[in-house]
C-alpha cells in the first residue's frame, strides 16, 4: 500500500530522507520501503500503535541496528547537505553517530558526573582541552534548561538525579556535540507529567539549532511539538504531513481512526 | 589503551568538497583505519581468551605425553584390572582400581554430607529466610570454602578423627570417614551458594502461582522451586562432586594414604589426589616410570572429572530452566 | 646474576641435621650464602644430584650402582661424607601391651612383599599374638628408610607389600601408630624419640639373639642390629669449587655432632668428621660401599672404610 | 462452607505446616553445622596459635629450634608468588572474559572457549600442579621458582576471574553500551570508558576470590617440588650481594627459590616435636585469618559496592 | 473523596465485602479506605489507569501480600456466609487461599506434567486417591475447556504449551479445588486476541459455579465479560455499580474520563 505523503507547499530545506528503505530483524521485515523526508530545524513526529516499527526506524538514522547481529538494513538514508548515504557499508557507523545524537526512552546517564556525562560525547571526539570542555558542557546544560539546577554540583553522580533532570541531561549530552539531527524515542514515556512538559518546551526550543526525529506514543504530544507527523503502521509509513493536517484532516481513514482513538 | 581519536572534531570529517566515489573512498578509508585499530585490540582480546584453552591444551598434551610413556611400560589391561597399587616397589603394580576406590569412597562421604546439607541450606536461605538473615549467613557461610583445603586436613586428623574415635573406638587414626566429613562441610557452601542462586532465579510468580493454590513453604519450595531450578541446582552438585574428587590435602593428610581396594570408609585409603602429593612430597625422578605413574594417575583423574563435567553438561541441556 | 644458593636436596632422615647447620651456618654468614634444603627422600636426591641439579644431597643409605652410573654418565663425581648414625626404629601404640619383642624373621612374614592381602592378622605371624588386625605404617617408597629397612628385613631393597600406609612425611606414621593399638611402623629414631609419649619402640632380636631397644647406646655398642645405620651428605665435587659451598660443607662437618645430637642422632666420633674434611682437602672422592646397601653396618667398621679410603 | 469441611482443611493444613517446621530446623541445624565447623577450625588454631605470634614470629626465618622459627620467608614468599599470579591472572582473565562477552560472535570458536571454561573451573587444582611439573618445571626449564609458582596459579584461577568479569559485564544494562554508541564511542571505547570502570567491583570480587583461593593452595605447589627449608628472601631488586659485590636485577626474584605459607604449615606439622605443631597452628591462624578477611572483603565488596553503581 | 456506589435494586447475596480497606507498601499507602461488595456467582471488574491499586486490592483477597515483608492490611474483607473476615490476623492466609483461588497476568503453570498442575491444589488439599484426582483433573480441564486438546497428553509438561492453553490450565488449576472466589488479575493481557476470547467466554461459564473478580486494563473486556465494574484511581474506589451502568451513564466525571479514553 503507497504511504500518502503530502508534501508543504514551500518545503523547507531537506535535512534527511529515507529512499525504500526496508529492514530486517533477522527473518523478519520490521520495515516495509519507507520514503520519507526529514525538514532541516524542524521537528518531525512519528507517530503509530505500538509495534509499528517507530523506534527501529528511529534506529536506522544512526545505526543503532548495526550493534545486533543480524539486523539488515535495505535502502538508503540520505543526509543534506552532502547527500551521503547514512546507511551505506562503506560509512562508518560511528561517524553517522557523531552527527546524528540520541536520546532515549528511559534516561540513561552514565553512572559518572554530570560534569562527565555531558563531556564524553567531546572526549570521544578526542577534545581534552579543559576549557573547551567547560565552555561546552555549559552551553548545553544550558541549552537543556538545566544549566541553573545543576551548575553547582557538575560533580556530582548523575544518577542521583530526578528522571526529568535525568532526561535533560540527557538531552544536553547529545546537544554538547553540535549534532545535525537528534533523534528522540518516546523522551517522556518514563517522566511525570512536569517533567514531560519541560521536555516537550526543549524540543521546542532546540529545533532551532537542530532538526529533532521524534518518537512517541501521546498524540497530544506529537500535536503539541512537531512541525511534520508522519503515522506509521505495521512496517510502513502510511501517512506524512504537516502536523495541523495531519491531526485536523488526516487524507486517510487509518490515520484519522488511529488519531481519533478509535483503535490502538 | 589508549585509542587514537578521530582526526577532526568538525562534521562532516570528511570535507563536503569532495563528491561522489571519491567521498565514498575517503569514507570507506575512513572506516578501515578504525576498523584495524579495534580489529588489534580484539585479536589481542581473543588471544587472551584463548588462553584457558591452551590451559586445556597443555594439560592434556601433558597427560597425555606422559601417559602414553606410561601405556608403554604396563599394559593398560593391568591399570585397569589389577588389585593392587605399588608402583615405585620392587614387586610393582599398577591397579588405578586401588585409587579409584579411595577417591570416589571418599567422594561418597563428603557429598553424603554435602549434598544433603547443601540442599537444605539452599532451601532454607531461599525459601524460608528472611532477607536480613540470608544476606548475613550466606557470605558467613561462603567463608567456609575460603579456608586452606591443608587446614582442613588437619582439622580432619587432629579434632575429628579423635572426636569420631570415641563414637567408633575401632577406628584407625587414619582414615576416610574423617577426612570425607571433614570434605563435605568444606564443599556444603558451593552446594549451597549455588543452588540458592538458581532457586532463587525462579521467578516469583511461579511460587506466587503455588501459593496462591494454599500450600505451605516447604510444598512450594519441593514441588515448584526446586523443580523449576533443577537444572541450576545439578550443577550445583556437579561442581560439588568435582570438587569432592579433586581434594587432595585433605586425604593426604588425614585418609591414610594407603593404597587398598577397598570401599569402607573406616579405612585408611590412597586416593588418586593423595597418590599424586605423596610422590610429589618425596621424589620426582623425571622420565621414570614412578614420575609418569603420577601423570597416568592425573589423567585418570581428569577422565573423571570430565566425566562428571558432561554429566552436568548434559543435565543442564536437558533441563534447561523451563520457567 | 643468579644468588650464590648452596642447593641441598635429599632424604628426610638426614634433613633436620641439614638443615640445622644450614641455619646456623646463614646466621654466621649474616644471609650473604643462600641455603635451600629440599626434602626428595634419598633416592630422589640422587636422581637430581647426579643430574647436577644440587650441590649436597643427603643420604639415608650410601649411593647404589645405579646412582653410581648415573652420575657417572653426567660426569658428577662426589665425596662421601658420614654425618650422623641413625636407629631406624620399630614402633608399635604405647596400649599395645603384649608385644616385647620381635625377630628379624617375624618383620620379615608381616613386611614381604608375599605377604600382601594375606597376612592381616597378628596370629598368623605368631601364633602366641592375638587374633587381631595388623594395621601397617611404612616411609614412603622413595626414601633411603624404605630401602634400608627392605634390605635389612626382607633381603632386597625396595621389596615390600604394597598395602600399608605409607608416607615421606614420618609425622603421619607416628600419628598412625599413637593412634591404634594394632598398628606397627617404622621410621628414623629421631621421630620416635621426640614422640615417646605416643609411641613405644619394639625391642629388635639382633643376629646375637639378644633383644635390644634403640638407644644412642646400643648403636654405639654396636648392637642395635640389623637396624643401626649411618647416614650421608654428598657433596658434588665440582660445587666444591664455589666457596660457598666448600664453606658450607666444612661448617657442616665442625658443627655436625653438636647438631646430630640436639634433633636426636647418634652423633660420630669427631674423629670421623675430620676424616672426611681430610677426604675433601685429599679429594678423595668416590663411595666405600661399592653401589651397596650394606646392612648392619657398625660404626667401627664404617671409620675403618673411610679411613682406608 | 460447612464446619467439618473446615476441620478437615484445618487438620491438613497442620500436617503440612509441621513440615515447614522441620525443614526451617533442618534448614538452621545444616547452617550451624558448617558455621560451628568453621569456628572450631578457628578457635582450634586461635588457642594454639596466638601465643606465638608476635613480631618475631613473622620476621624470623625457619628454625629447628621451634622457639625461633617464624614465617618471614613464608609470607614474604606467598606475596611474591600472590603477585605474579595477580600479574598474569587479572590481565588475561578480565580480557578474556570481555572478548567473550562484548565481541565474541556465536560460533563454534566460542563455544569452545566458553565449555572449555567451564570445564577448567572443575578441574582439580592437583592437575594444574602436574601441568606446571611437566610444562614449567621441566620443558619450559623455568625450575621450581617463584615464576613457576605465580604462573601455576595463574592458570589455577583464570576461570574464577573470567567468570566473575562476565557476570559483572552481564549485570551492565544495554542502555548504558547504546547510549556510548550514540554519542559516537567506538566499541573499545564502549569496553575502556564504561564497561570497563562499572564492572569494577564485580572484577575485583572475583579478583580477590580467586587469589584468596590461590594463596592456600597447597597441592600444586607442593607438585612443583617446593618442599623445602628456605631461610633468606628472594633477591630485592638492586640488592647487593655481600660476596660479589653485584647488585641482583630487576626480575632475579622470579627465579628465587622459595618457599610459601601453606607449605611452611605442612613443614612444621610434620615434625615430630609438638612445639612446632604451634608455630604450624600460629602460620594457619594467620593463614586463615588473610583468606578469610579477604573472602570478607570480598563479600563486603559484592553486597555493598554494587549497589553504589545505579543505572 | 467519598466513592460513588451504586447498589443494585435486587441485589444478589454478597460473597465478599471489603470494609474500609487500607493497604500499606511499607511506607506507601497504596489503598485508600476501600468498600466495595462482591456479588456471589457474579463477574466483578476493577478497571482503572496503571498504579491505581487494582492488582494491589485484588491481591487482599488471596492475601498474597502476607509473602512479602513490610506490606500491611487495614480494615477488613468478610466472605460470606460464615462472615469470615479473610484479612484478620488469626485467620491463617493459607486456609484463605483454599477458599480463594487465583489466576495470574502471565500464566504460570509448574514445571510439572499437565496432569500435576490441575491435580496440586488437591494434593495439597490432603487428596491422595487416583482415581478421585482423575475425575476431578478432568472436570477442571473441562470446565477450562482444555480437555479434549490435552486428554491424550496429561503427561506431558506444561510449560511446552501455548500460553494460551497454559493460562486456561491454569484456570482448570484454580478450578479444580472448588474455589468459591477466583481472582483473575489481567488473564489475557499476555495472550493473543483469540485466546483471550477464549479466556473471555470461560470467565462467563465459570461464573454458575463461582464468584470472580477480575482486574482488566481493557475496557471492553470488563464491559463484555462482568456483571459489576468497579472504578479505582489512585488507590481508592472512585466507582462502583452494574456494569452497564457504568458504561453507559457513569455518575463521576474522572469514571467517564477514563472510560472514553481522554485520559490513561
Ligand atoms: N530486536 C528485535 N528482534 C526481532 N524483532 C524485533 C526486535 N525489536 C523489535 N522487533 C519487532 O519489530 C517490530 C517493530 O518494533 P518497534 O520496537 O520498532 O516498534 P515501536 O513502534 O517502537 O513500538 P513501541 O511503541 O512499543 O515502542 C515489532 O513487531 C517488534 O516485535
Ligand atoms: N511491591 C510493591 N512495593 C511498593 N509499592 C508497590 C508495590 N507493588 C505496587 N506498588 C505501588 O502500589 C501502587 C498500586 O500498584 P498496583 O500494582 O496495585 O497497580 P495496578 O492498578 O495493578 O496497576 P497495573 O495496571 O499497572 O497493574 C502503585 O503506585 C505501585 O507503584
Ligand atoms: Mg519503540
Ligand atoms: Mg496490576
Ligand atoms: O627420606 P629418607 O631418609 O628415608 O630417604
Amino acid at each position: 500500500m503507497p504511504s500518502t505523503i503530502t508534501l508543504p507547499q514551500n518545503p523547507p530545506p531537506l535535512k534527511a530522507e529515507s529512499k525504500n528503505l526496508d529492514f530486517y530483524y533477522g527473518d523478519f521485515k520490521a520495515l516495509k520501503g519507507i520514503n520519507m523526508p526529514v525538514y532541516e530545524n524542524k521537528v518531525t513526529a512519528l507517530i503509530g500503535p505500538s509495534g509499528c516499527g517507530k523506534s527501529t526506524f528511529l534506529r536506522c538514522f544512526n545505526r543503532m541496528h548495526d550493534l545486533y547481529p543480524g539486523h539488515r538494513y535495505d535502502g538508503s538514508i540520505h543526509l543534506y547537505p552532502d547527500e551521503v548515504d547514512v546507511l551505506h557499508k562503506s560509512v562508518d557507523p560511528i561517524e553517522v553517530r557523531m552527527r546524528i545524537s540520541m536520546v532515549f526512552q528511559k534516561p540513561n546517564p552514565f553512572p559518572k558526573s554530570i560534569f562527565e556525562n555531558v563531556a564524553y560525547g567531546l572526549k570521544v571526539r578526542g577534545e581534552r582541552n579543559r576549557s573547551v570542555l567547560e565552555d561546552k558542557v555549559e552551553a548545553a546544560l544550558k541549552g537543556a534548561a538545566l544549566w541553573n539546577e545543576v551548575k553547582d554540583r557538575l560533580d556530582d553522580l548523575a544518577v542521583n538525579m530526578s528522571g526529568g533532570q535525568q532526561q535533560r541531561l540527557c538531552i544536553a549530552r547529545a546537544l554538547a556535540t553540535d549534532p545535525e539531527i537528534i533523534l528522540f524515542d518516546e523522551p517522556t514515556s518514563a517522566l511525570d507529567p512536569i517533567a514531560t512538559g519541560s521536555i516537550e518546551e526543549l524540543v521546542g526550543e532546540i529545533k532551532q539549532k537542530v532538526t529533532v526525529l521524534i518518537v512517541t506514543h501521546n498524540m497530544q504530544q506529537a500535536a503539541r511539538v512537531s512541525d511534520y507527523t508522519a503515522y506509521m503502521y505495521l512496517g510502513e509509513l502510511m501517512e506524512f504531513g504537516e502536523t495541523n493536517d495531519i491531526f485536523m484532516k488526516p487524507k486517510r481513514k487509518e490515520t484519522e481512526d488511529y488519531i481519533t482513538g478509535r483503535f490502538g | 589503551m589508549a585509542i587514537a581519536p578521530p582526526d577532526a572534531i568538525p562534521n562532516p570529517t570528511v570535507p563536503l568538497s569532495l563528491g561522489g566515489e571519491a567521498r565514498l573512498a575517503e569514507f570507506a578509508r575512513l572506516k578501515k583505519a578504525r576498523q584495524r585499530r579495534e580489529a588489534l585490540i580484539e585479536g589481542l582480546l581473543l588471544l587472551a581468551a584463548s588462553v584457558s584453552v591452551l590451559t586445556t591444551v597443555g594439560i592434556v598434551y601433558i597427560l597425555i605425553r606422559e601417559s602414553i610413556s606410561f601405556f608403554s611400560h604396563v599394559p593398560l589391561w593391568d591399570f585397569l584390572t589389577d588389585t593392587q597399587w605399588t608402583p615405585l616397589f620392587d614387586d610393582a603394580h599398577f591397579g588405578i582400581w586401588v585409587l579409584m576406590s579411595g577417591t570416589l569412597t571418599s567422594s561418597l562421604v563428603a557429598l553424603a554430607v554435602a549434598i544433603p546439607l547443601g540442599t537444605v541450606i539452599a532451601i532454607y536461605l531461599s525459601e524460608f529466610a528472611g532477607h536480613k538473615t540470608r544476606e548475613t549467613l550466606k557470605p558467613l557461610l561462603e567463608l567456609l570454602s575460603g579456608v586452606p583445603t591443608i587446614i582442613y586436613g588437619f582439622f580432619a586428623l587432629l579434632v575429628v578423627t579423635p572426636l569420631l574415635q570415641k563414637i567408633f573406638p575401632e577406628l584407625p587414626g587414619f582414615n576416610v570417614l574423617s577426612a570425607g566429613l571433614v570434605m563435605g562441610v568444606m564443599i556444603i557452601p558451593y552446594v549451597a551458594s549455588l543452588s540458592e542462586d538458581a532457586m532463587r532465579a525462579v521467578p516469583m510468580s511461579l511460587r506466587e502461582g503455588s501459593y496462591a493454590m494454599g500450600s505451605t513453604r516447604f510444598q512450594t519450595a519441593v514441588n515448584v522451586v526446586v523443580p523449576a531450578a533443577f537444572s541450576g541446582i545439578a550443577s550445583a552438585y556437579i561442581l560439588g562432586i568435582s570438587r569432592a574428587v579433586g581434594e587432595t590435602m585433605i586425604l593426604a593428610v588425614a585418609a591414610g594414604m594407603q593404597p587398598t581396594l577397598t570401599f569402607n570408609p573406616m579405612e585408611p585409603a590412597a586416593t588418586i589426589t593423595s597418590f599424586i602429593v605423596q610422590v610429589a612430597l618425596g621424589d620426582l625422578p623425571h622420565g621414570s616410570i614412578g614420575y609418569q605413574t603420577i601423570f597416568a594417575a592425573g589423567l585418570s583423574l581428569m577422565l573423571l572429572t570430565l566425566c562428571f563435567n558432561l554429566a552436568g553438561y548434559w543435565l543442564r541441556k536437558r533441563f534447561r530452566e523451563a520457567y | 646474576a643468579q644468588a650464590q644458593v648452596v642447593k641441598i636436596d635429599g632424604s628426610s632422615t638426614v634433613f633436620p641435621i641439614t638443615e640445622g647447620v644450614a641455619e646456623d651456618f646463614q646466621k654466621a654468614k649474616k644471609g650473604a650464602v643462600k641455603v635451600t634444603v629440599g626434602i626428595s627422600g634419598t633416592g630422589g636426591g640422587f636422581k637430581k644430584f647426579c643430574r647436577g641439579e644440587t650441590d649436597i644431597s643427603n643420604a639415608s643409605r650410601p649411593i647404589l650402582a645405579k646412582e653410581m652410573a648415573d652420575c657417572k654418565a653426567a660426569g658428577v663425581e662426589y665425596f662421601e661424607l658420614p654425618v650422623a648414625f641413625d636407629a631406624l626404629t620399630v614402633v608399635i601404640n604405647p596400649r599395645n601391651a603384649w608385644l616385647k619383642q620381635i625377630t628379624v624373621a617375624e618383620l620379615k612374614a608381616i613386611w614381604e612383599p608375599a605377604a600382601q592381602g594375606k597376612v592381616t592378622r597378628w596370629n598368623q605371624v605368631n601364633p602366641a599374638w592375638p587374633d587381631a588386625p595388623i594395621k601397617l605404617f611404612g616411609a614412603g617408597a622413595d626414601s633411603g628408610t624404605f630401602d634400608y629397612f627392605t634390605e635389612a628385613i626382607n633381603g632386597k631393597s625396595k621389596a615390600s607389600r604394597g598395602d600399608f600406609t605409607a608416607s615421606e612425611d614420618d609425622n603421619v606414621l607416628v600419628q598412625g601408630v599413637s593412634s591404634d593399638i594394632n598398628a606397627i611402623g617404622y621410621f628414623g629414631y629421631a621421630y620416635y624419640a621426640e614422640n615417646q609419649g605416643k609411641l613405644k619402640a619394639l625391642p629388635i632380636v639382633n643376629p646375637k639373639g639378644q633383644a635390644v631397644a634403640p638407644s644412642e647406646a646400643a648403636v654405639l655398642a654396636g648392637s642395635y642390629e640389623p637396624l643401626s645405620r649411618p647416614i650421608f651428605i654428598y657433596v658434588n665435587a665440582k660445587s666444591l669449587a664455589k666457596p660457598e659451598v666448600k664453606e658450607f660443607v666444612e661448617y657442616m662437618m665442625k658443627h655436625s655432632a653438636k647438631i646430630a645430637k640436639e634433633v636426636k642422632y647418634v652423633p660420630l666420633p669427631a674423629k670421623a668428621y675430620t676424616t672426611g674434611l681430610d677426604h675433601l682437602n685429599k679429594g678423595k672422592k668416590g663411595t666405600v660401599f661399592g653401589g651397596k646397601n650394606e646392612v648392619g653396618v657398625t660404626i667401627e667398621e664404617l671409620m675403618a672404610r673411610e679411613a682406608a679410603l | 462452607m460447612n464446619a467439618k469441611k473446615t476441620l478437615a482443611i484445618r487438620t491438613v493444613i497442620r500436617r503440612a505446616r509441621r513440615y515447614d517446621t522441620l525443614v526451617a530446623l533442618l534448614g538452621l541445624l545444616a547452617l550451624s553445622i558448617g558455621i560451628f565447623t568453621l569456628a572450631a577450625l578457628f578457635i582450634d588454631m586461635a588457642i594454639t596459635g596466638i601465643p606465638r605470634l608476635n613480631s618475631e614470629f613473622f620476621l624470623n626465618f625457619p628454625s629447628r629450634r621451634p622457639a625461633e622459627a617464624g614465617i618471614l620467608s613464608s609470607w614474604v614468599g606467598s606475596i611474591l608468588v600472590m603477585m605474579v599470579t595477580a600479574f598474569v591472572a587479572v590481565p588475561l582473565g578480565i580480557a578474556g572474559a570481555i572478548y567473550l562477552e562484548e565481541y565474541a560472535r556465536k560460533n563454534w570458536v566460542t563455544d569452545v572457549i566458553e565449555i572449555n571454561i567451564t570445564n577448567l573451573a572443575g578441574v582439580p587444582s592437583i592437575i594444574y600442579g602436574l601441568l606446571a611439573l611437566g610444562l614449567f618445571v621441566y620443558t619450559f626449564k623455568l625450575g621450581q621458582s617463584i615464576l613457576t609458582a605465580g604462573l601455576t596459579l595463574a592458570l589455577l584461577i583464570l576461570p574464577i576471574v573470567i567468570t566473575a568479569t562476565r557476570e559483572a559485564l552481564r549485570s551492565i544494562p544495554q542502555h548504558i553500551r547504546e547510549a556510548a554508541y550514540a554519542c559516537g564511542a567506538s566499541q573499545w571505547q564502549v569496553v575502556q570508558h564504561h564497561l570497563l570502570k562499572y564492572s569494577t567491583p564485580g572484577i575485583l570480587t572475583g579478583v580477590i576470590i580467586g587469589m584468596s583461593r590461590a594463596i592456600g593452595e597447597t597441592a600444586p605447589i607442593i607438585t612443583i617440588g617446593a618442599l623445602t627449608f628456605i631461610a633468606f628472601l628472594p633477591p630485592a631488586p638492586g640488592q647487593l650481594n655481600v660476596e660479589t659485590g653485584q647488585a641482583a636485577g630487576l626480575f632475579d626474584w622470579l627465579w628465587s627459590p622459595f618457599t610459601v605459607m601453606p607449605i611452611q604449615i605442612f613443614n612444621w606439622t610434620s615434625r615430630p616435636d609438638p612445639r612446632f605443631h604451634e608455630n604450624a597452628a600460629a602460620a594457619a591462624f594467620v593463614l586463615v585469618l588473610m583468606t578469610l578477611s579477604m573472602n570478607a572483603i570480598a563479600i563486603w565488596l559484592r553486597y555493598r559496592l554494587r549497589k553504589n553503581i545505579k543505572w
